[in-house]
This record gives C-alpha cells, structure tokens and sequence, in this order.
C-alpha cells in the first residue's frame, strides 16, 4: 500500500494518467479545499476592491479590515432558514443548485496546475471543460423554472439563450488555439520547433505546445491570437453571468433572475458555483493564450540562474502581503477596542510570513512554482472580472444577442479560417 | 380673448376675470367640452396643467371641478371652473389633453366626481373597492373604511 | 399645435396576440418590492417574451392625504408636510408652497431672502439630479455613479444641515422669507461646494456620456416627442430633452429668478440620453445660478412684514415653480381662516409617470426600468 | 488507464439510461420529461467513455446535454404548460404501439441470442489517446463526401426552419 502510495511521486504524469487513485484522490481534496478558499478569497477581494473603485471601505467590522467578512457570511447563510415556495417544484428545485456546483467544480479536474499537478489529463481535456461548464447553465434553467414565478422563468430564460449563444463564439475561439497547437506557420509567423503537426485537445498537451513553440498563444500568428484570446475573454464573462453581461441575475430588472426564490445554503450553492466557474473560465483562458503554468519567458530567460530568480517569486509575495498587512497594523487605531483586531492582523501577517517561508524551503519551491504562475494568472482574470463589474453598466438582451450572434461569432469564424490559412501556408 | 369667448358662448360663461393676476372663468357645466376644445384648438392653451375639484359643501352646486391650462405658444395660464352637484357627471377632457387621464382618476378617487367618457375611470391612489371619497369635506381626517382594512390587511385599525 | 398623436388606453389584460408559436404572454408585477421602481410603485407589465406589450401603473402604496391634512392644518402648520412629497427636493417644495401663500396674501418675500431661496433651491436641484443620476445608472447597471454622486450629495446635505439643521426635510423657508439668516461662513461654503463641483460633473460624465454600453442602453431607448409630451403634461427635464425650451424660471420667473443669467439646456431626440445629457447640463447651470446668487446677494431683511396669524383673504391662487422634476404647482383656495379651505399640489412625478406607457411599448423589460430611471418620480410626489 | 470497475458501470450507466427514458415517456410535465431525457443522454456520454469514445462522449454532452436540451427547455418553458398537462397522455394508437414496442424487443431478444455470431466476441481496442485524430482522419479524409453532405443537408434544414418560423423576411 505505501509503495503504492510512493511509487507515484517518482512518475511524471498525472495521478488520473498513472491510474494511481490515492493520489488521485488527494489532488481532487485539494483542488476542492483550494477552489473553497479562493472563492471565500474572492468573497473578500472583490467587495474590498469594489468598494475602493466607489470611495467606500467595504466590510470593515468583522475582523481587521473584514477579513473574517467571508466566514461570517457563510454562517449566516448556513443558519439562514431554507425557504422553499410552496408552488415549486420541490424535486426540481431542490437538485438544481447541486446541478450547478457539481458542474462548476468537475471541470477541475482537467485543469493543469502544472504538468503532472492536474487530476488527469484527458485526450479531450478543453472538449471536456466546455461540456461540462456547459451543463451548468441546465441548472440555472432548472432553477429558474423549479420556482414557479416569473423572474426567476425570465432569467432562466435569459441564461439558457445567452450561453447558448455565447457558447458558440467561445467554442470557435477555442478551435482557433487548439488550431495552433498543430501549426507553426512559416514566413514572419514561423517560430519554435516543428512537431508531427497533430494537434491536441489536452489541456496539458496544449500548454506543452506553448513551451515548445515558445510562444503563448495570444501572442501566436499576430494578431489572431489576441483576436481570438479577446473573443473567449468576453465570451467567459457572459458565460459566467457576470457583469456587463449579468442579465440572468440582473437586480435591478428581474430582483435577483434565477435565484429570487433561493436562500440560505442553496443560495450559496449558487454563489460558490457563479465564482468556481469563474475561475474555471479563467483557467481556459490561461492555459489556452497565457500559457498556463509557464513562468514568463521560459526559454528566453532560461538557466539556472533565471530559474533561481522567478522561483523566490511565490515566496516573495506572500512577504509582500504580509508587509501589507504589517503596514495594517501600524494603521490600526489606537484605541483598547482595536486591541483584538490589531493583535489578529499582526497574527495574519505572521501567518503569510510563515507560508512565504515555507514557500522557499528548496523542494516546495520547486514543486509549488507551476501552481504559483497559474494561479497569479487566473488572479489577473479574477481581478479583471471586478473590474469590469465597478465600471460598466449592463447590456440589454437584444444588445447582447448582437454582440454575441453579429460581432462575436463572425470574428470567430474569421480569426479560425484565418488561422488554419496562416497556418498552413 | 376671455371676452372674445364670452361673446361666442354668451351667457354660458357665467364670470370671467382676473385675480391676483391670475385670469379664470367660470362655465356652465353643459359648455365645458366645447369651451376646452375651443381654448385648445384656437385659443392654444396646449397643455393640461391639472385637473382638480373643491367641494363647497355648503352651495347648491356642491362641486366646482378646476382646469388648469397653459398655452405654450402665449405663456399664459387660464383656470376653468365649472360647478355640478353631487352625483352629477362631467365630460371627460381625455380626448382633448391625454394627460387628464391621471388627473381625472385622482379627482374621481378623492371626489367621487364621474367623468363621462373616461377611458378607465376606476381609483388611483386609493385602493380599489375603498368606501368613501376622501377630500369630500364630510370625510374626517382619521376617518377610514374599517371593513377594508380588516379585510385586506388583517388589523383591526390602520390608525 | 396638431391632433396629439398618442392616445393612452389602458391595458387590456385579455388581448391575445397572434403569433406562430404559442407562446405565453407573461403578466409579470413589477413592485411594488423591486430594486428599480424607486420606491413602491407597481407596475403591470404584459410581455411577450421580453417584450413589453403594455404597462398599468399601480400607484398610491404611499398615499397619506397630504391634500386633506392641509385642510386641517394652519398655512403655518402645514408647511413642514410639504418637505414629505418630494423628499428628495424638499426645499423646492417649500419654496413652492410659501411662495403660493405669499402670492395669496398679496406680499413678497424681501431680495434677501429670495437669494437664500434661489441658493437652497438650485443646491437641491443639484442633489435631486445626482441622486436621480446615481439610482439612475444602478438601474442601468454601473453601480459606480450611485457612490461617486452620494459623496458629492453629502456636501450639499452639509450645508443644509449646517443652515436649518435638517438634511433631507429642510423646512428652510417660512411665509413671507426665511426663518434664519444664513450662518457665518455660508458664503464661503457654498462657493467651496461649487468649486469642488464643477470637476465632479465631468467625472460623471467621464463615466458615462462616452461609455458604449451607456450610449446603447440609453439612446433611442423610452423616446417621446415633443407634442407626445405636451400632450401628457410631462414637464421638466424630460420635456426639455425633447426639444421644448421651456422652463418656468424663464417662462414666468418667481422668486428673482429673472435676475441670474443661466441657459434652458434642451435635448433633441428626446430618448433617455438626451435626458441624461439635459439633467447633466442643469447642474451646470445651477452651479452657475449658484456663484451668481452667491456673488450678488444683498444685505437685508430676510422676512417680510407677515402678521402673526397667517390668514389669506378669501380667493384662490395657483403658483407653480420648476422643481427638479418639472412643474409643481400649488392651487390653494383660501376662505378667509386660518387653514386652506383646498390645497391641491399639482406633482411633476405624478403627471410625469403617467408617459410610462407610452414611452415603453414595443421595448424591452430593461428599457422599462431604464426609463422609469429617467422619468425621475419620487413614489412621495406620486402618491402625496 | 486501466478501467475500474467496468462491469459495475456499465450496468449502472445501462440502468441510469433506461430508467431516464422510461421517465421521459411516463412523466406528464414535459420539463421533467426534457430532464429524464438528459440523465439518459449523460448515460449514454458515459457509455461511449467506457467504449474508448472520448471524443463523442465529450460530443454527446457538448451538443446533446448541453446544447440542444437547453434549447428544448427553453421551448418548453415559452409554451403553456397547463394545457399540455391537461391532455391526455396515452391515446388511441396504443396498439400500433405495442406492436412496434414487441418488434423492437423482438429484435433486441434475436441480437442477444444471435449476438455471438454476428459481433466479434472482443471489441476493438482503439487507443483513447488518437480517439480525437482517429475521428478527424475517419470524417474528413475517408468519409469527405457524406460528411459535407451532411453538413449541407443541415444547412438545407436550417434555412427552411428560419423561412418557416419567421412571419416576414
């Protein structure tokens, strides 16, 4: 049993390749723990930084700077009383939550983390990511017709012809990248090594390509992989129902769309499934144009001296946050009533200190540097998601539509033909 | 312009004149539909400012319904007044300005004053099926209909 | 001025509309709990899919008898209850009523005291219009604005607070002038205000007036054209923004306003932008209304000889001021005592709403609540 | 990767399958119908899993579950509902039925007997790794004609779906 256990650590594949299910379970754990907290993360950020694009502090009592905001939240809705409309139906709406988050968080298990730092690599990894994430909005639609009242049938209805409509852009999008897995072109655009010239569907094999083409592929065939990076990063956020595109959960129009009728825990079932997806998005973005877990300029700026360099960077922010939070401290009043606050915002800066240094012991550091660069990509996409949500007012449904079915899908279909043509000659 | 319409409508115009700066005049009831055709037609007093009644518990004619109009063109204000008696209907002036639909429903909720030819003349403020016109000077100030409310909200008293 | 070429019927809830596949018309109840109806307003909404058919408004959720309270309160007493209808204009209100009562009673109020008013009331037609903005632009979706103007509303709140010490039901002005002369240094904060303003409403409008999702949510969307307005006695911002320049400060000019040089802003298309555009541009001219009052106001009395009971001689009077929604009149009939024998308030909100309707056949569920946005009611106004 | 259990998951994703199709005919709501009939519909991506098709199970759930159910749902949820309930469920052709139902069983009982004969007792391994390769080779080399074939045949079926439901172009 342990030489079962450790035979896996010398192998260089995924535990789902090796058929190693220990393994395999330990990493479905920890994708599941991690997902959690970084949506009790995202929980926290995006009202914090919300709320600095509007002038206002955001949660400031529940703990130092409301850093316990989240967990609060999450009792409270725990404790909450699970209503149920009496018109609904019950089966129905009962699974439709599940239905989402089990969605939501399958995915993952496609998504490299690093090369062997996945759950398993399937042969049709990103075919995989996009049905799935796909059966996510059957949910929304059991949701909003499981209520038995009129928003949340509007916003169902709403939801299942948006993603229905944005999915098809995506997906061309996406054969566009998986296009340049197998192509290198030639001319200005011939770059990296030559392969058999097959392409792949894994999620791996795709970020493998990348390194040896060295290049990302936004930046590949300029500028059709920045066309087709653009197409899936406004594609995601329609898919995801976040703003500008949030039509299905629009508050001021339709209450709250899908889930007016939800509370409590099923509630926040929809709210962990509306972020894991999110970050599921995000993680297509990353490892189909950005590169995935590559650290910037991987065969540019190679040696071991380079290495040395960008792998004390998962270290190096962790000590960043935590002089952050030290300049917290210094910053908190100095009042007795503070006195818990400032003591357990001293503590949290000694606890990222201490995972920073953990973070630069030889052999975490090497293995935790793949993680480390696709998680601070996907970051830059969480951020960017707040962002758009702080400064743009919502699309009307027609207006979305046009974008989605007028705009949209003919670049896809261009920027695809475009690729296989560039490719090929 | 108010003596050329007392000389088209004769003695229909009962007074006309100014107060305070403020011109008026007051018509019979059976000529309010022309006189507010012909003040929007020719005298081009477009707009509708308000539509309301005052109740003179104490006159014949208890009810005098009040237009208030507004010429764009001349910048001037006229109030027509016309006086009826309780139970009596006036026409609806929906036809001329679109804006006396509201005005209209209000004068009705509050006054019980019919418009004849209203497209949808029901209340408007208060609740459909309330017992009673408020602004009628026989209406307490904490008068309330009590049946409705124990029916409708379950208390005993909205007081 | 031709046949008006909208008649408003009312909502025929049996009407089927043919149509290949059998669709539902949805009957869907907008309010009176909804995030974007300002309040408790409630209104009907027959779709088809997402298209409207037909609206019915459903009002009066906030009614509390202001008409008939006033009948039982003295002309003194009464005054405060006005600040309650337009909460969010409440000195206009005042403003309205003292004005009516003056007129009345046959005195003016002296020059002192109608620069403080002319202050008061363009400061609140500002932080009626940057509320209106901020909710407004929540309904579109941009949270941001809301939080950007309640900042900026909070200065005016200030000094509101610092003269009368109220912040929203001011009960600034009284019979005949104002009841206190302004504090030491309000000169000097207001000028403070407006200078902070002025860069403030470019900030609005960097946010919005060249945002792409901002000009297709709001141009072409709730359009209403000029005799369509006439036609409904829609007043104010919405009637400027269709193309009529008319603006009872300029048409018929009350408490001095006829000394300040200010501009009508107008709007062409008359859609929602257009709206959007022409309040932005009011607060501009307020602002500059406002450095004019600041700059020219005379020393003086700031309360006219009243007598200690107010006691109207019997007729009655119709007064109408601009307030930040259009046009608020007051038509009191006095008997000769103490009380108003009938006060009726003519409400911009209420007339306004009655061209929902209209403005939003044909479009879609989020144009209604983009264009209930823009109509700018407040239920308090609506329901009185 | 060594399959897990195969047995055990073929009979489950059989019994998922049946049992979602049983629902689809049985149910009176027509939503629970469309749902019963994606539990089959993720069986069957399941089973194709198991036969070493990634590539068309991954398909199958892209296009059938995720796709084309939401867009019957989202028919079915314009329609009314109340009347469809009301109808009766079981008509008059009730024999025509049962007759095809006892052919098709019929059939399904002859392959089992006969199944030895006429399938190759073990089925061929395709490697799970070119499943994606083997396909594209299979559609768009060998099988170019009928493809596009199809493909236009869709086109046909499209445009006329848009003529038919469009009141005026």
């Amino acid at each position: 049993m342990l030489d079962y256990i450790k035979g896996y650590l010398s192998s260089d594949v995924t535990p789902g390749q090796a058929g190693n299910i220990f393994w395999a379970f330990v990493y479905i754990m920890l994708v599941f723990v991690g997902l959690s907290v970084a949506v009790i993360c995202m929980n926290w950020l995006e009202r914090k930084i919300l709320a600095h694009m509007q002038v206002r502090l955001g949660p400031m009592r529940v703990g130092p700077h409301g850093l316990l905001q989240p967990i609060a939240d999450a009792l409270k809705l725990l404790l909450k009383e699970d209503i149920m409309p009496a018109e609904a139906d019950k089966l129905v709406f009962w699974t439709a939550p599940f239905m989402v988050v089990i969605t939501a968080f399958t995915v993952f298990i496609v998504v490299p983390f690093g090369p062997t730092h996945a759950v398993t690599d399937m042969n049709i990894g990103i075919l995989f990511m996009l049905g799935v994430s796909s059966l996510g909005v059957l949910g929304i639609v059991m949701a909003g017709w499981a209520s038995n009242s009129h928003y949340p049938l509007i916003g169902a209805l709403r939801s299942s012809a948006q993603m229905v409509s944005y999915e098809i852009a995506m997906g061309l999008a996406v054969i566009a990248a998986v296009l340049m897995t197998s192509l290198h072109g030639t001319g200005i655009y011939g770059t990296g090594t030559a392969t058999d010239g097959t392409g792949t569907l894994s999620m791996i094999g795709i970020v493998q390509a990348q390194l040896a083409q060295e290049t990302w592929f936004i930046f590949k065939f300029f500028p059709l992989g920045l066309i087709a990076f653009f197409i899936f990063a406004v594609a995601m956020v329609a898919e995801t129902n976040r703003a500008p595109f949030d039509l299905p959960e629009a508050e001021s129009e339709l209450t709250a769309g899908f889930h007016t009728e939800y509370s409590g825990f099923r509630w926040s079932l929809f709210f962990l499934a509306e972020y894991s997806a999110m970050i599921a998005v995000s993680s297509i973005a990353v490892t189909l144009w950005l590169g995935g877990w590559l650290r910037p300029f991987p065969n540019y700026l190679s040696g071991d001296g380079w290495d040395g360099f960008f792998s004390i960077f998962p270290g190096f922010t962790f000590f960043i946050l935590a002089a952050i939070a030290l300049v917290g401290t210094r910053r908190m009043p100095k009042h007795p009533y503070f006195k818990i606050q400032t003591i357990g915002l001293g503590a949290f800066a000694g606890a990222l200190a201490l995972i920073g240094v953990i973070l630069l012991i030889p052999p975490v550091r090497d293995r935790i540097q793949d993680i480390y660069w696709f998680s601070a990509k996907v970051a830059a996409f969480m951020y960017m998601y707040i962002w758009y949500r702080g400064t743009f007012p919502r699309y009307r449904f027609d207006q979305l539509m046009k974008v989605g079915w007028k705009v949209l899908l003919p670049m896809g279909i261009a920027v695809l033909v475009a690729t296989a043509i560039v490719g090929v000659f | 312009m108010v003596a050329s319409l007392k000389r088209q409508f004769g003695s229909g115009v009962s007074e006309a004149s100014t107060y305070l700066g403020q011109s008026y005049m007051v018509v019979d009831r059976s000529l309010v539909p022309e006189i507010l055709q012909v003040l929007r037609d020719q005298e081009q007093f477009d707009y509708c400012v308000d539509i309301t009644a005052i109740h003179r518990p104490d006159h014949a004619k208890q009810f005098e319904v009040v237009w208030i109009l507004y010429s764009f063109p001349r910048n001037e204000r006229i109030r027509v007044k016309t006086a009826i008696a309780d139970g009596e209907a006036v026409p609806s002036s929906v036809p001329i300005w679109p804006a006396a639909n509201w005005l209209e429903r209000e004068v009705f909720d509050m006054f019980g004053i019919h418009f004849d030819g209203h497209p949808d003349l029901k209340r408007i403020l208060l609740p459909e099926g309330w017992k009673g016109h408020p602004l009628r000077k026989d209406y307490g100030i904490i008068q309330q209909d009590s049946e409705w409310v124990q029916i409708n909200l379950g208390i005993e008293s909205g007081q | 001025m031709t046949e008006p070429s909208t008649y408003i019927s009312h909502l025929e809830l049996g009407e089927k509309d043919e149509t290949y596949l059998d669709s539902n018309e949805l009957i869907i109840n907008m309010g009176p709990q909804h995030p974007a109806t300002h309040g408790v307003l409630r209104v009907i909404l027959k779709l088809d899919g997402e298209k409207v058919l037909g609206t019915e408004c459903v009002i009066g959720y906030l009614h509390r008898g202001v008409e008939k309270i006033a009948e039982h309160r003295t002309y003194t007493m009464f005054n405060p209850y006005v600040d309650r209808m337009d909460y969010v204009a409440a000195v206009s209100n005042g403003l309205g009523y003292c004005e009516a009562v003056e007129k009345l009673m046959n005195i003016e109020a002296p020059p002192r005291a109608k620069y403080i008013r002319v202050i008061l009331t363009e400061l609140n037609r500002i932080a009626s219009h940057q509320l209106w903005l901020g909710t407004h632009a929540l309904d579109i979706g941009a949270i941001t604005p809301l939080f950007y103007t309640f900042r900026d509303r909070e200065e005016i709140l200030k000094i509101f607070e610092k003269y009368c010490g109220a912040r929203l039901t001011t009960h600034a002005f009284r019979i005949g002038g104002c009841q206190y002369e302004t504090y030491d240094g309000f000169e000097k904060d207001v000028k403070k205000f407006l200078d902070f303003f002025r860069p403030k409403i470019d900030e609005y409008e960097e946010l919005l007036t060249t945002n792409r999702i901002w000009l297709e949510r709001t141009k072409g969307v709730g359009r209403i054209s000029d005799k369509d307005c006439i036609a409904l006695g829609v007043t104010g911002p919405v009637l400027r923004a269709s193309g009529v320049r008319w603006d009872i400060r300029k048409a018929q000019p009350y408490s001095g306003y006829q000394n300040f040089d200010f501009e009508i802003p107008i709007g062409t298309n008359g859609d929602t932008y257009d709206r959007y555009l022409v309040r932005m541009a009011e607060m501009r001219q307020s602002v500059r209304i406002c450095e004019q009052a600041v700059a020219g106001s005379p020393e003086g009395p700031i309360m006219a000889k009243v007598p200690k009971v107010i006691k109207p001689p019997v007729g009655e009077i119709y007064h109408s001021i601009e307030a930040p929604k259009g046009e608020l009149g007051y038509f009191i009939v006095s008997d000769g005592s103490t009380q108003p024998y009938r006060l009726r308030v003519r409400p911009p909100s209420f007339v306004n709403l009655q061209a929902l309707d209209l403005m939003v056949r044909g479009a879609l569920v989020a144009d209604v609540i983009a264009v209930i946005g823009t109509l700018d009611i407040v239920l308090g106004e609506v329901d009185r | 990767m060594e399959p897990v259990a195969t047995t055990f998951f073929f009979y489950f994703l059989s019994a998922v399958a049946i049992v979602g199709g049983i629902f689809v005919i049985l149910r009176k709501n027509p939503v629970h119908s469309a749902l019963a009939l994606i539990m089959t519909l993720l069986a069957l991506a399941g089973l194709y899993l198991m036969l070493y098709a990634p590539f068309v199970a991954g398909v199958q759930i892209i296009l059938y579950a995720g796709g084309i159910m939401v867009l019957f749902l989202f028919v079915i949820m314009l329609v009314n509902l109340e009347r469809n309930q009301k109808e009766e469920q079981f008509n008059k052709q009730w024999i025509a039925g049962l007759l095809a139902a006892l052919a098709l069983g019929g059939l399904f009982v002859f392959v089992y007997v006969k199944g030895n004969v006429l399938f190759p007792a073990q089925v061929f391994k395709v490697p799970e790794g070119e499943n994606t390769q083997q396909i594209a080779v299979v559609l768009y080399r060998d099988y170019m004609f009928a493809f596009e074939i199809a493909s236009l045949l869709l086109l046909v079926a499209i445009i006329g779906a848009v003529v038919m439901a469009k009141k005026r172009i």
